[in-house]
């Protein structure tokens, strides 16, 4: 068996200082809502639609109610209200606003036990409608098997849904286990989520709830022709976390990308708005049993995959904890990974053996996410081709749980239809060539690989212990994480948080954290 | 309605998308990049995109493209010719020839000229067969001769008037600078010559070989990668039972 | 003397042969595989090989052949536009301003629009640089304002303003249904309508971006894949150089 | 370190098996010649050139010899004889034979001590040669270092010499360390060598010694170069063995395919006239310094690679000894083997691994010659090229000493320019990727690797010791090799065989053997 002999007190360190800087944020996630959790919580109620221009209903109130800043007692209460005293559907509510100027905020308020009785019907209908989703999931692996492991994930990014569906088709006839549909470049940084099925999208398609079913029930399909249960996944990360976690949690997908330090290193959205979304939207996720996906892997895009191995470590560590104080399981924490070694590196192959399996074995119950080589691939398909071939080697050789198939055409194009296939068939080979290989090997204690697994494991712990110290905010502010100075104040979105009142109520956070005990 | 054409598919419907590499006399550098990009436009590519350039060393470079193409096929030129009777296994093949022949049918095959590769020829014939299917020698209704690698025409054909066989079955693996082509030609031609082309049926096979090119070197049918002893008896049995049947 | 025109090779002078992949809506089988046969017979090419055929699903087949093509080109059409000027490394570069313009230059770069991927940016403008070169930042002779990702050419383009820059430095790597080409046709529009298009130079890099192909959107000068730091400094050193001596 | 736990006495056994088997063959070395071998000498001499027909002087003198029933003392003092008595070089007692009919085992007998003489002055002056060429070689490997291990090998095959040479420098500049020339197919089954440069072939080019030259030129260019000994190699097996091993020794070919059994199970040549012939070409061979390489791999092309496993080591042990037998020292020896398992069984690597772990502990310091994947190579070169990266990864991982590269357009046409530069890049890739990775691993004594090699270790002892009570010929007869039958009076060349008289002589011979201490 391949197995790392790591030093136990170590992990033990480096786990009480990531426990120590997410243990931090209690004032944040208890004081602190924003306007993209509060339409979360009206899309839970049911709300959903948008105007003729586009502009999504959830959106329509939440604007008028924050513009008003009367978002305090949050927004669940507020519609009820209007509900209640107009007789009108939340949907007629938010035309109300926009056609009529109906001012939500200026409502006289109707009696407290009735707002609450709707909030109850509501939530326990939308609560109700997600566990049935995870149970179908649930029911569809008792019958079908479990996924294999690693798993076979692809993506498609056609930027048209119907194209995205075909294609999602083929892959999953074809082998792969998670179907992602990549969203269109800078849908992150959209404080909406766009509405309908949507074929024009640059570098990937539109996350909609629309996109979601369409893509679910394509899969659904696949699943039950090929016996297998196929997964869709797609982002939460954004300035929508939990938007999009909900619409996830509703069209019943099974992993989702979400991960705030994403957002600040890469989209350079405000740390403050995007961890406090983070959290309700992993609640979310964790209700619904998705597994989450964070982006450690995108370190390495930007900084040395040596050099730099441990900030992937240690924001692991963090990621872990931030996990589970939204009740997420270990077993649905795809924490992420990446291949993203110089291929013209001696050795290589061994250094990449020693950062899959400390991922693997820090985490032992954890689905870990494996990147493939994206930073070096280049024009010459051939090369990539093989450089995926060492990537899938060292997925099945490690154990890990989800392997992102590199495409040989990733420093060309988003992936055409064959690229994907030649992808799957280099994986199956790759996977089945080696299967058991693993079960033959030890490696010496006084090994290169161990050595330098501990190396970056020592690397990470010093690393947390400072970020412990000094307090993730302000080492973020100095660029401690891929190279990248983002403070506390800067970036995207911070104008759309507000401080809770007193009397500030969210009926699905509360049944959540109930529900999921935390 | 609009005929549909058929075109490449990228990630958009005919998009024309094509992969291609190659390698041309010029250096690796922006003025090479550009005579690639030049030949795959006079090709009647656009959105030509030369992602990969890699020196070759003695003056060439290997470039790597993708470009969308312009052509589309017309379905309705599309004419394949390809063996058209139906494919019984072993077991049906002997009843059949038990019931419309009635007596054993004799092969007789061979890899011709300079051709080795009997492994092939062997999937065809060989007792212990291939792929799950027996061979020709593990019939009941056939008398399967192979007579191996590097047999002459000359040598093939004497036997199988030797053995009043009812069909020859060539093999030719060897493709470089068109040589299977000369040998099946040279082949036919010895036949013709020595009036054997009409008492037998002759069949080629190996991997460059389709049932088209053989009806144009004048064999009676020809079969490619993946095909099996099934595939083969089940047609000489066909046609050799209509044969008869005709009284030919 | 008979003119040499370039031709592919494979492993016989100028046999014309090429490595093709592609997909089309057709089932794997021959009839498939003769549209495969058709488009590249189309294509005008000769001694088609559809040697490898995968079925992709959802009525889609792979074809992988080798073929060859009769097309050649032409060395004398071969023109391409690349960038001239001479490559100094930062020392000379710096030595060179000191002498020729005597002030520092400025120089705004961004990643514009909905593009997020800064590397190549920061490859030529970060203080630390890339591939041992060290980025414009470094440069004595440079001010070197890096706006990072996801800029809109208005932001850009009034920061240059207030900076009175030199030079506006602008990346594109997503080219998904050309994105690339509408931003950076939008940022030169705008530029024009502003009158600033002439007050500085515009320069754009990107891996699908070519001086041609820059020259092509108005602007003054394109870097692809491999362009250095010190490629982008020599430039605009010398050609502002060029332009003070002229008195432009 | 990855090392087997081999049963030392099993492989004794075997070993024992083998000698045995090669043991029995005296009567036919000490006892026989044949047309070949007496050409040969005659080369040796200094014959050379082609009537205008094409047909080689060496064949003119002993054809007419052979009808004439008087080769019986060798062809050397017959040839000697006639050059003394007519006073004619050898090229010219050879037109004579052919112009004028001069019967030269009709002339009287010049005296002895002269004859003596001229064989003593022409044998010194050729082994001169050979041994400086062998001088060369080990000044130039002194100079630029030793050959990598596994070296780089690739083959040239354009049908034209001088095609070959431009791929072949191409290849060498990209990193090979050895150039094959592939033979045109069926020359080996010519009773003689083609003469001059050739520029037509199929399936490759043809071998003369013309060829060897130019080739050899061209690569002693890319050697000074580039600072990298390049070594050149052909196929010596065939109905022409020792002659092309001389060829191959007087123009400094660095290694030879050396194979009878290669000849008689895949060319039908008699089994009597190729292991005489190799006897004799293989002293040649090691005179010359040459490292030979046996064609084991080759069972696997038509035989199943995991089945039929144990008769490649079985093989690869009788090869062992015959090189013994004609002073090939265990470092020149490159025996055989293949990465022939098919891609679609589970676990082909841990197979691999372990048949290629086996080769290389059963021959500590044999250059393992070893084959790429070519059976299971299809038409999708994707795929093909990810078959030659886990061969390539092998074959470091083991440390095998040569490494044939596998093309990815093996299953399509003799390899392009390209092809060739890509199948180089895969290697080197792989290579640095897994550089020291072996020295990390070990194997488990009861895991499958070490089993398996321990079970095709055991085949092939009881195998051996089957044909060692059976008889070598007895057993091919019946098809124990590679399912082909070859009876020992079958096959093709066995009318060129014939029994030496007493007085016999062969200065060549007697020489090398005394040299080699044989
Ligand atoms: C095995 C093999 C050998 C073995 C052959 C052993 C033997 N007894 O057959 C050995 C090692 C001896 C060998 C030698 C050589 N080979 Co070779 N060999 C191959 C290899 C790896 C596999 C061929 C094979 O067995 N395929 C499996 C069989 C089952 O498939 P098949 O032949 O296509 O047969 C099927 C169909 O085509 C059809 N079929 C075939 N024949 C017939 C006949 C009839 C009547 C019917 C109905 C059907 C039929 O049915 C079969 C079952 O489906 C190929 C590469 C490859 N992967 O394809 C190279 C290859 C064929 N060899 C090649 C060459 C050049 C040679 C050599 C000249 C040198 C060299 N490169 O090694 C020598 C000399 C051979 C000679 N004189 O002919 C080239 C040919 C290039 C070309 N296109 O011209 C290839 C493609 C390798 C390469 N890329 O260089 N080879
Ligand atoms: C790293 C990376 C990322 C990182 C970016 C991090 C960052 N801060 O930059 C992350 C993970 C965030 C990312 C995200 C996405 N990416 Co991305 N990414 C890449 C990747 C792997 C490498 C790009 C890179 O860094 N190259 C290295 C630099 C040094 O090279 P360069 O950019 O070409 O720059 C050189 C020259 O072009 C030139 N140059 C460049 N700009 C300029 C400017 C000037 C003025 C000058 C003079 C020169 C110059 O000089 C540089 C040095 O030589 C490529 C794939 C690949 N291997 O190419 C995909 C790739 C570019 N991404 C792609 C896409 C689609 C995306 C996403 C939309 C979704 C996805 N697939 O991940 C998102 C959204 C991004 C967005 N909104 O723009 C596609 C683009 C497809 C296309 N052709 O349209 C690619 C090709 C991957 C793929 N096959 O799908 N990505
Ligand atoms: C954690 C995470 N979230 C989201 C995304 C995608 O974000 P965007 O849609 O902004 O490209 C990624 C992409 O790599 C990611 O790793
Ligand atoms: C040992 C040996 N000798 C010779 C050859 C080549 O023989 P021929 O020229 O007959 O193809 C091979 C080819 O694989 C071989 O393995």
């Amino acid at each position: 068996m391949l197995q790392l002999d790591l030093d136990i007190s170590l992990v033990d360190r480096a786990r009480a200082a990531a426990q120590k800087i997410t243990g931090s944020f209690g004032w944040l996630f208890e004081g602190y809502s924003s306007v993209t959790i509060e339409r979360t919580v009206l899309r839970l109620m049911g709300l959903d639609g948008a105007l003729k221009d586009g502009k999504p209903l959830p959106n329509v109130v939440i604007d008028q109610l924050h513009k008003s800043g009367s978002l305090g007692k949050g927004a669940a209460i507020r519609l009820a209200n209007a509900m209640l005293l107009q007789n009108m559907s939340a949907a007629e509510v938010a035309t109300a606003i926009n056609d009529q100027n109906l001012d939500i905020s200026a409502l006289p308020p109707a009696p407290a036990d009735e707002i609450h009785a709707l909030l109850s019907e509501l939530t326990d209908k939308m609560m109700a409608h997600i566990s049935g989703q995870k149970a179908k999931r649930e029911e569809m692996y008792q019958r079908f098997g479990e996924r294999r492991i690693p798993a076979i994930y692809v993506i498609v990014a056609t930027g048209n849904i119907y194209e995205d569906a075909v294609q999602a088709k083929a892959a999953a006839r074809e082998g792969a286990d998670v179907i992602a549909v990549i969203r269109s470049t800078a849908q992150s940084l959209l404080d909406y989520v766009p509405y309908g099925a949507t074929t024009s999208g640059f570098g990937g398609t539109f996350a909609t709830q629309e996109n979601f079913r369409i893509m679910r029930q394509a899969l659904d399909e696949v699943s039950e022709d090929e016996k297998r249960y196929i997964s869709l996944t797609n982002y939460a990360s954004g300035l929508c976390m939990p938007e999009i976690a909900a619409l996830g949690a509703m069209e019943r997908l099974d992993l989702m990308l979400n991960d705030a330090m994403y957002g600040i290193l890469f989209r350079d959205i405000n740390p403050r708005r995007t961890l406090l979304d983070q959290s309700f939207s992993r609640m979310i996720n964790a209700y619904a049993g998705i597994e989450i996906q964070t982006g450690e892997d995108n370190y390495l895009t930007t900084s040395d995959a040596v050099e730099k191995a441990y900030t992937v470590t240690a924001s692991q560590l963090i990621n872990e904890q931030f996990a589970l104080l939204s009740g997420v399981k270990p077993e649905k924490m795809g924490l992420g990974h990446a291949y993203e070694i110089d291929p013209e590196m001696e050795n290589s192959f061994s250094f990449e053996l020693a950062h899959a399996l400390l991922s693997r074995q820090l985490f032992p119950h954890s689905p870990i996410k494996y990147m493939p080589p994206t930073k070096f691939a280049s024009g010459n398909i051939f090369k990539t081709h093989l450089m995926d071939a060492m990537f899938n080697f060292v997925g099945q050789l490690t154990g890990q749980g989800v392997q992102l198939l590199g495409m040989m055409t990733e420093a060309i194009h988003t992936p055409h239809l064959a690229d994907r296939s030649l992808a799957i068939e280099n994986a199956k080979y790759i996977f089945k060539a080696v299967k058991d290989l693993g079960a033959n090997l030890s490696l010496a204690p006084d090994s290169f690989v161990n050595r330098r697994a501990h190396q970056v494991l020592e690397e990470a712990t010093l690393f947390l212990e400072k970020v412990a110290a000094d307090g993730l905010f302000s080492a973020m502010a100095k660029g401690e994480f891929a190279d990248i100075k983002r403070p506390d104040d800067g970036g995207k979105g911070l104008d759309g948080v507000f401080a809770k009142d007193e009397d500030y109520y969210n009926p699905f956070r509360e049944r959540m954290m109930k529900e999921l005990k935390i | 309605m609009k005929k549909q054409f058929i075109r490449p598919y990228g990630d958009t419907s005919a998009d024309g998308k094509m992969q291609l590499s190659f390698s041309l006399p010029v250096k690796p550098d922006a003025h090479g990049k550009e005579a690639a990009r030049l030949l795959l436009k006079q090709m009647g590519f656009d959105d030509i995109d030369v992602c990969g350039m890699r020196d070759l060393n003695e003056g060439f470079t290997h470039f790597i493209a993708y470009a969308s193409t312009s052509t589309a096929v017309d379905p309705a030129n599309i004419k394949v010719k390809v063996v058209e009777t139906a494919v019984m296994d072993m077991e049906e093949t002997d009843a059949f020839v038990k019931e419309h022949i009635g007596r054993t049918l004799t092969v007789v095959g061979a890899c011709i000229e300079s051709d080795a590769h009997t492994v092939g020829i062997d999937a065809i014939m060989n007792m212990k067969g291939y792929s799950g299917r027996f061979g020709l020698e593990r019939y009941k209704s056939f008398n399967a001769i192979n007579m191996g690698a590097q047999v002459t025409s000359e040598e093939l054909l004497a036997r199988a008037r030797a053995e009043n066989a009812d069909a020859i079955l060539v093999s030719q693996v060897v493709t470089q600078k068109n040589i299977h082509i000369k040998n099946l030609t040279r082949l036919i031609e010895l036949a013709e010559a020595e009036r054997l082309r009409d008492k037998m049926l002759f069949i080629c096979g190996g991997p460059r070989i389709s049932h088209e090119l053989a009806i144009e070197l004048g064999y009676d049918a020809g079969f490619g990668t993946g095909s099996y002893s099934t595939d083969v008896a089940s047609y000489i049995a066909i046609v050799m039972a209509e044969r008869i049947r005709k009284g030919s």
